[in-house]
């Protein structure tokens, strides 16, 4: 069993709404020194593969044909036996 | 068959023993007093397990037995020649004619809200809407009621932003218009915020849904949302001690998921619309113990519902918290046996989960069946028909003595009156709601007639020439100030607004916030609220079909305000009638129906200039009330109103100011008067009407309203872009409209702007 | 001239569609479940709004894989008339039957309203009744329409005309370009945020929708009257 | 200049319908060898600070107070300088 560990998040030339509106609200609270908020998803898929190798592979395979969507987004992730 | 007495080694979560929750007190922490637990004790014969002290401890509990109000609510009337089902199921139900029906009910979660305001304000939308559905109706708008704290606190910022949020994510999902509703907001609410969920349906008559089980053997389905560990039972007593529960499994807060409501909706209405259901109820509060209680116990039957086929979302979950789960997005259904598959492939395309759980018995007894051994065995008449009730007294407080000699008068009549309105209009309470109801979709299903932002919303029937008008009122100001007057004009207001959108009302559903029952002041409250909305539907013609009582709204022993919040539901006969409070065409004759007593007590501008309200209400006489509706809705009727506008918060100024707001259209006001011209402009005297009428109708129009007794004056009439009053020959307002209505529509956007904090 | 309104799990404005349809043109209209593959025998398709599997992921995200949508590609690439309304141009876009992606609103919030729109492209089949730069108003209500597309796409929307719907006044998402609705470049295939559905009779508020309707039944027949 | 990546869970015990929801489709998608997907956030903060333990002192502050919401969430952060 493995678990993945997926960030996607908005490619950087993608402006952010939710992370402007994020980075307004810390400064009115006071957090003044935040220059950048960028907002993105993460999410731990668990799944049975006999190695490492093909559970990466499915891994990527969902990225690229679900998780993410390759007009404003980028993805990378990690995996772990677990 | 005796339930097992100690269910410890067989679940994951060690539970004391009989003995020891006797011993030690044990129910106390489930709510019970020791009287109650005695009684459990007697009517089992024996002492009871954990399983067992949890199933009455929720069944007795004020929320699902009313032990506290139900016999005030007996003095409410439910009777009528429309009313098909009054309370006592999901929802009540009215005919309209041609074979349908409305449904509709209004439920508080104000809990919920407090502790997580996205998900407790979103579950409580869910909540309402399977109320309705589980009648067999088809859901059609949605509105709600809410209070809080002062928007000059982050946190009431916070929670506000996060309640209408989930308000609004719950009902846009499912896709049901969320047409109407109320926001007040007082200092008495920013511990203890209220959100008030109302759903009204449409139904053919023959459809009619009950909550029932019956015939022996038949199978009890679940359906739904698999069950986790939402929303137990608060009190976890001394887990510490006596569990290995972690963090991660304690109760947790319930969440919603609007998209598998709207599978569940879809599926029940096909399985109502093939008629195979016995009886439906959804699981809402104390979840499956509930719903299968009541549903045995109204069929006159027994139940054994087996606790491992039901779908389950963690594991090792106990029997206690399986049936105390308020997992959210559940139903039972009953249905005849040997149609399962019948049900099961509808369920199927929906792909929604589903399992047979129990199977309805002969007798009485409610049995509970875990890891093959009988956990629970009650009367089940013991749980729903035998719970305790508490017969309190109520106690005027002196205060409410001492009121009565108030005077505020002479203060608030030394202000400048252009002054009070650009005040009162930047009120929160009064100020434009459109940053809320912006965020609620208002006209999916393509028949929303009257949009938010007017006195009532109208949604108009496929097919068919006529419509409903809802609209939820209460003034918790003057319940505070006079219970039984608040009360009945939490009614009288609520009907006007349907009135004043061309609609006959029918009935109502109430929702009534109080603080802790059991301090004689707050009962005095409830009981004279009660007599109150009672007197007002008795006079009016409208029963109560159905509602929810809210109690210990309170922080730190403080309660809030009395609230009763009333839905109100109304027939539009023809889409003709449908009138809303905007003026239409310059030119137009402005009428203002009803006397002004210029009285300022509770009154916005009281709260604003002083900071505090005092004194007495407005007063209500309820046969002026009623002349006054029914002389209204016969002038729409007849065809002659260009807009109707009720009087209520901020007075005769502020009803024309809004008026005037929807198209930018200005007045001019001319009148004569006896009183000074703040309590003339800013008092809210009740039974009260603004109309505009065309000129050519203005005559005749006046005379049609005389002849029915009610007082009519001309006061001006629709013209220009400047709202521009005199009195008594002096020009007292000149402004122009667009800079008031600045002022109103930036109130709470502006106040939303500043920082949230949860 | 037989239209198909596909229903997936959470569609919620299929019924409003087909009511709007049968109002405005009288023409039949089969709600179609999104597990039917084959949508051969009819002549338009529209989308409709709501919130496909909870909107979960992304808008359009989950139901842009459901049998249905292959006949949606076929009928696409046949020429035939596709029309997303609101999640359904999300669907459209995921799909890949449209350019761009939608982001969440820029106020993070969820907005109905009526809203002014310019109509920027009227030679479509779906817009021939309109007027050039007619201005119009159309209901909206979405949490997730802030259009985008890169600066490369968007050169190519503007010069192959495929912008056919702008919004006018305050922009209620923070779209690229104040972009209401756009079309592939064939121009068979047109997705819009508001909901023309919503706008056919007079007491909605506004009537303005009704004429996407009627221009699409006079391409049809003129197409037909043609063969 | 420190930059914060945060990441947002659900408590495992709050109901995640959207990892729910993916789960169904990666399984008709034909990942069947998925046996669970939970769905969090990934918030990139950039922050100047005149050392890590102020900045991290900052971002905690941040989580309790806007980032995370504590009766359903859990968060933790990787801090790096930037
Ligand atoms: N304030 C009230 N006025 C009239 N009827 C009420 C009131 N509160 C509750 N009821 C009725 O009592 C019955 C039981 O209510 P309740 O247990 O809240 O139902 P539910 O389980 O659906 O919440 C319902 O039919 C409800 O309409
Ligand atoms: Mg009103």
């Amino acid at each position: 069993m493995y678990k993945a560990t997926i960030t996607v998040r908005l490619k950087t030339s993608v402006l952010d709404p939710q992370g402007s509106a994020v980075k307004g609200s810390l400064h009115s609270l006071g957090f003044a020194a935040v220059t950048d908020v960028r907002i993105g998803k993460t999410m731990e898929v668990w799944i049975s593969a006999p190695g490492s190798t093909e559970a990466g592979e499915k891994v990527e395979e969902m990225c690229q044909k679900l998780l993410a969507n390759p007009v404003i987004e980028t993805y990378d992730y990690e995996l772990e036996g677990a | 068959m005796q339930p097992n007495q100690n269910v410890m080694g067989t679940s994951t979560v060690m539970e004391p023993t009989p003995e020891e929750i006797r011993d030690r007190k044990l129910y106390s922490e489930l709510g019970l007093t020791p009287a109650e637990f005695e009684q459990v004790e007697k009517h089992l014969g024996r002492l009871p397990n954990w399983t067992e002290l949890g199933i009455y401890s929720v069944m007795w509990s004020e929320h699902c037995s009313y032990k506290n109000s139900k016999p005030l609510l007996k003095r409410l009337p439910v009777d009528g020649p429309r009313v098909l089902q009054g309370p006592g199921e999901g929802a009540g139900v009215i005919d309209i004619g041609d074979g349908q029906a409305v449904v509709f009910k209004i439920e508080s979660h104000n809990h919920p809200t407090a502790v997580e305001p996205f998900q407790g304000a979103a579950t409580g939308v869910g909540g309402i809407i399977r109320d309705v559905f589980s009648m067999g109706a088809r859901p059609v708008a949605l509105l709600n009621s809410l209070r809080f704290g002062p928007l000059e606190s982050p946190r009431v910022r916070y929670l506000l932003e996060q309640a209408v949020a989930g308000i609004a994510h719950y009902g846009n999902v499912v896709g049901i218009p969320t047409v109407g509703g109320e926001v007040e907001f007082d200092a008495t609410y920013e511990g203890n915020p209220l959100v008030n969920a109302m759903c009204v349906g449409i139904i053919n008559h023959e459809d009619i849904q009950q909550g029932v089980a019956k015939g022996v053997d038949n199978p009890v389905i679940y359906v739904g949302a698999s069950t986790g560990r939402d929303g137990i039972h608060g009190a976890i007593f001394a887990s510490e001690e006596l569990s290995e529960a972690s963090e991660e499994k304690r109760p947790s807060v319930q969440a919603g998921d609007p998209f598998m409501e709207k599978l569940l909706l879809e599926a029940c209405l096909e399985l109502v619309q093939k008629g195979i259901l016995l009886g439906i109820q959804d699981m809402g509060a104390a979840g499956l113990t509930c719903s299968s209680a009541e549903m045995t116990a109204k069929g006159g039957v027994g139940l054994d519902l087996y606790l491992d086929d039901v779908p389950q979302r963690e594991e090792g979950m106990s029997p206690y918290e399986i049936m105390l789960s308020e997992s959210q997005e559940r139903m039972l259904l009953v249905v005849e046996e040997g149609r399962e598959a019948e049900v099961k492939e509808v369920l199927d395309k929906w792909e929604l989960p589903s399992a047979v759980v129990g199977r309805v018995t002969e007798g009485d007894r409610y049995r509970i069946f875990h890891q093959r051994e009988c956990v629970a065995d009650i009367p089940v008449k013991t749980l729903v028909d035998d719970a305790p009730i508490n017969y309190r007294q109520g106690e005027e407080p002196l205060s409410f003595r001492e009121e009565t000699a108030a005077s505020y008068m002479e203060e608030l009549t030394g202000v400048d009156p252009t002054e009070a309105l650009q005040r009162v209009l930047a009120a929160p309470s009064l100020a434009s709601k459109r940053w809320v109801y912006q965020q609620y979709d208002s006209m999916v299903r393509t028949s929303t007639a009257v949009r938010p932002g007017s006195d009532a919303a109208v949604i108009v029937l496929d097919g068919l020439d006529k419509g409903l008008a809802m609209s939820v009122d209460g003034n918790s100001r003057y319940v505070k100030l006079d219970p039984h007057v608040g009360g009945a004009t939490a009614v009288a207001e609520a009907a006007r607004n349907v009135v004043c959108a061309g609609a006959r009302p029918l009935a109502i559903t109430d929702c009534l916030n109080f603080g802790n029952p059991e301090k004689p002041d707050v009962f005095w409250q409830l009981e004279n609220a009660i007599d109150g909305m009672g007197e007002a539907c008795r006079q009016l013609g409208t029963p109560v079909v159905g509602g929810n009582v809210s109690l210990y709204n309170e922080t730190k022993g403080s309660a809030i305000h009395p609230t009763p919040v009333v839905g109100m539901v109304g027939l539009v006969e023809s889409r003709d009638h449908i009138t809303t409070q905007s003026f239409q065409q310059e030119g137009d004759v402005l009428l203002l129906l009803g006397a002004n007593f210029g009285e300022l007590g509770g009154s916005e501008l009281q709260q604003q200039v002083l900071g505090m309200i005092s004194g007495r209400p407005p007063q209500l006489d309820l046969a002026a009330e009623k002349a006054l509706q029914s002389a209204v809705l016969h002038l729409i009727q007849a065809g002659n109103v260009s807009s109707a506008h009720d009087l209520s918060t901020g007075g005769l100024a502020v009803a024309i100011a809004e008026s005037a707001f929807a198209k930018g259209l200005g007045a001019r006001i001319d009148v004569e008067t006896d009183l000074t011209v703040i309590p003339y402009l800013f008092g809210e005297s009740q039974s009260r009407v603004l109309l505009s009428v065309p000129k050519e109708f203005a005559k005749e129009a006046m005379a049609m309203v005389e002849k029915q007794g009610v007082t009519c004056s001309r006061i001006g009439e629709v013209s220009g872009e400047q709202l521009s009053i005199w009195i008594n020959g002096v020009e007292v307002v000149s402004e122009q409209v667009s800079s008031l209505q600045t002022i109103w529509e930036e109130a709470i956007p502006c106040a939303m702007n500043a920082s949230l904090t949860n | 001239m037989r239209f198909a309104v596909p229903v997936f799990p959470g569609s919620n404005c299929d019924i409003d569609c087909e009511k709007a349809i049968t109002t405005v043109l009288g023409e039949p209209v089969d709600f179609v479940w999104h597990t039917q593959r084959d949508l051969d025998q009819y002549d338009a398709i529209i989308v409709p709004g709501g919130f496909s599997y909870g909107d979960y992921l992304r808008a359009g995200a989950l139901a842009r894989f459901s049998p249905v949508m292959e006949g949606v590609v076929k009928a696409a690439s046949e020429g035939k008339l596709v029309l997303g309304i609101c999640n359904g141009f999300q669907i459209l876009q995921e799909a890949g039957l449209l350019p761009g992606a939608m982001r969440v609103n820029d106020h993070l919030k969820f907005r109905c309203d009526i809203q002014p729109l310019t109509v920027v492209n009227n030679s479509l089949a779906f817009t021939q009744d309109y007027r050039r730069d007619e201005g119009i108003q159309l209901p909206i209500a979405h949490g997730e329409g802030n259009f985008y597309c890169d600066e490369v796409t968007l050169k190519e929307l503007e010069q192959n005309g495929q912008i056919v719907f702008r919004y006018v006044g305050s922009n209620p998402n923070g779209s690229v370009e104040d972009i209401a609705g756009v079309s592939n470049r064939e121009g068979n295939v047109l997705g819009l945020m508001p909901h023309p559905e919503r706008a056919i009779v007079e007491w909605m508020g506004s009537q303005d929708g009704a004429k996407m309707f009627t221009s699409m039944l006079r391409y049809w027949e003129e197409k037909i009257g043609a063969a």
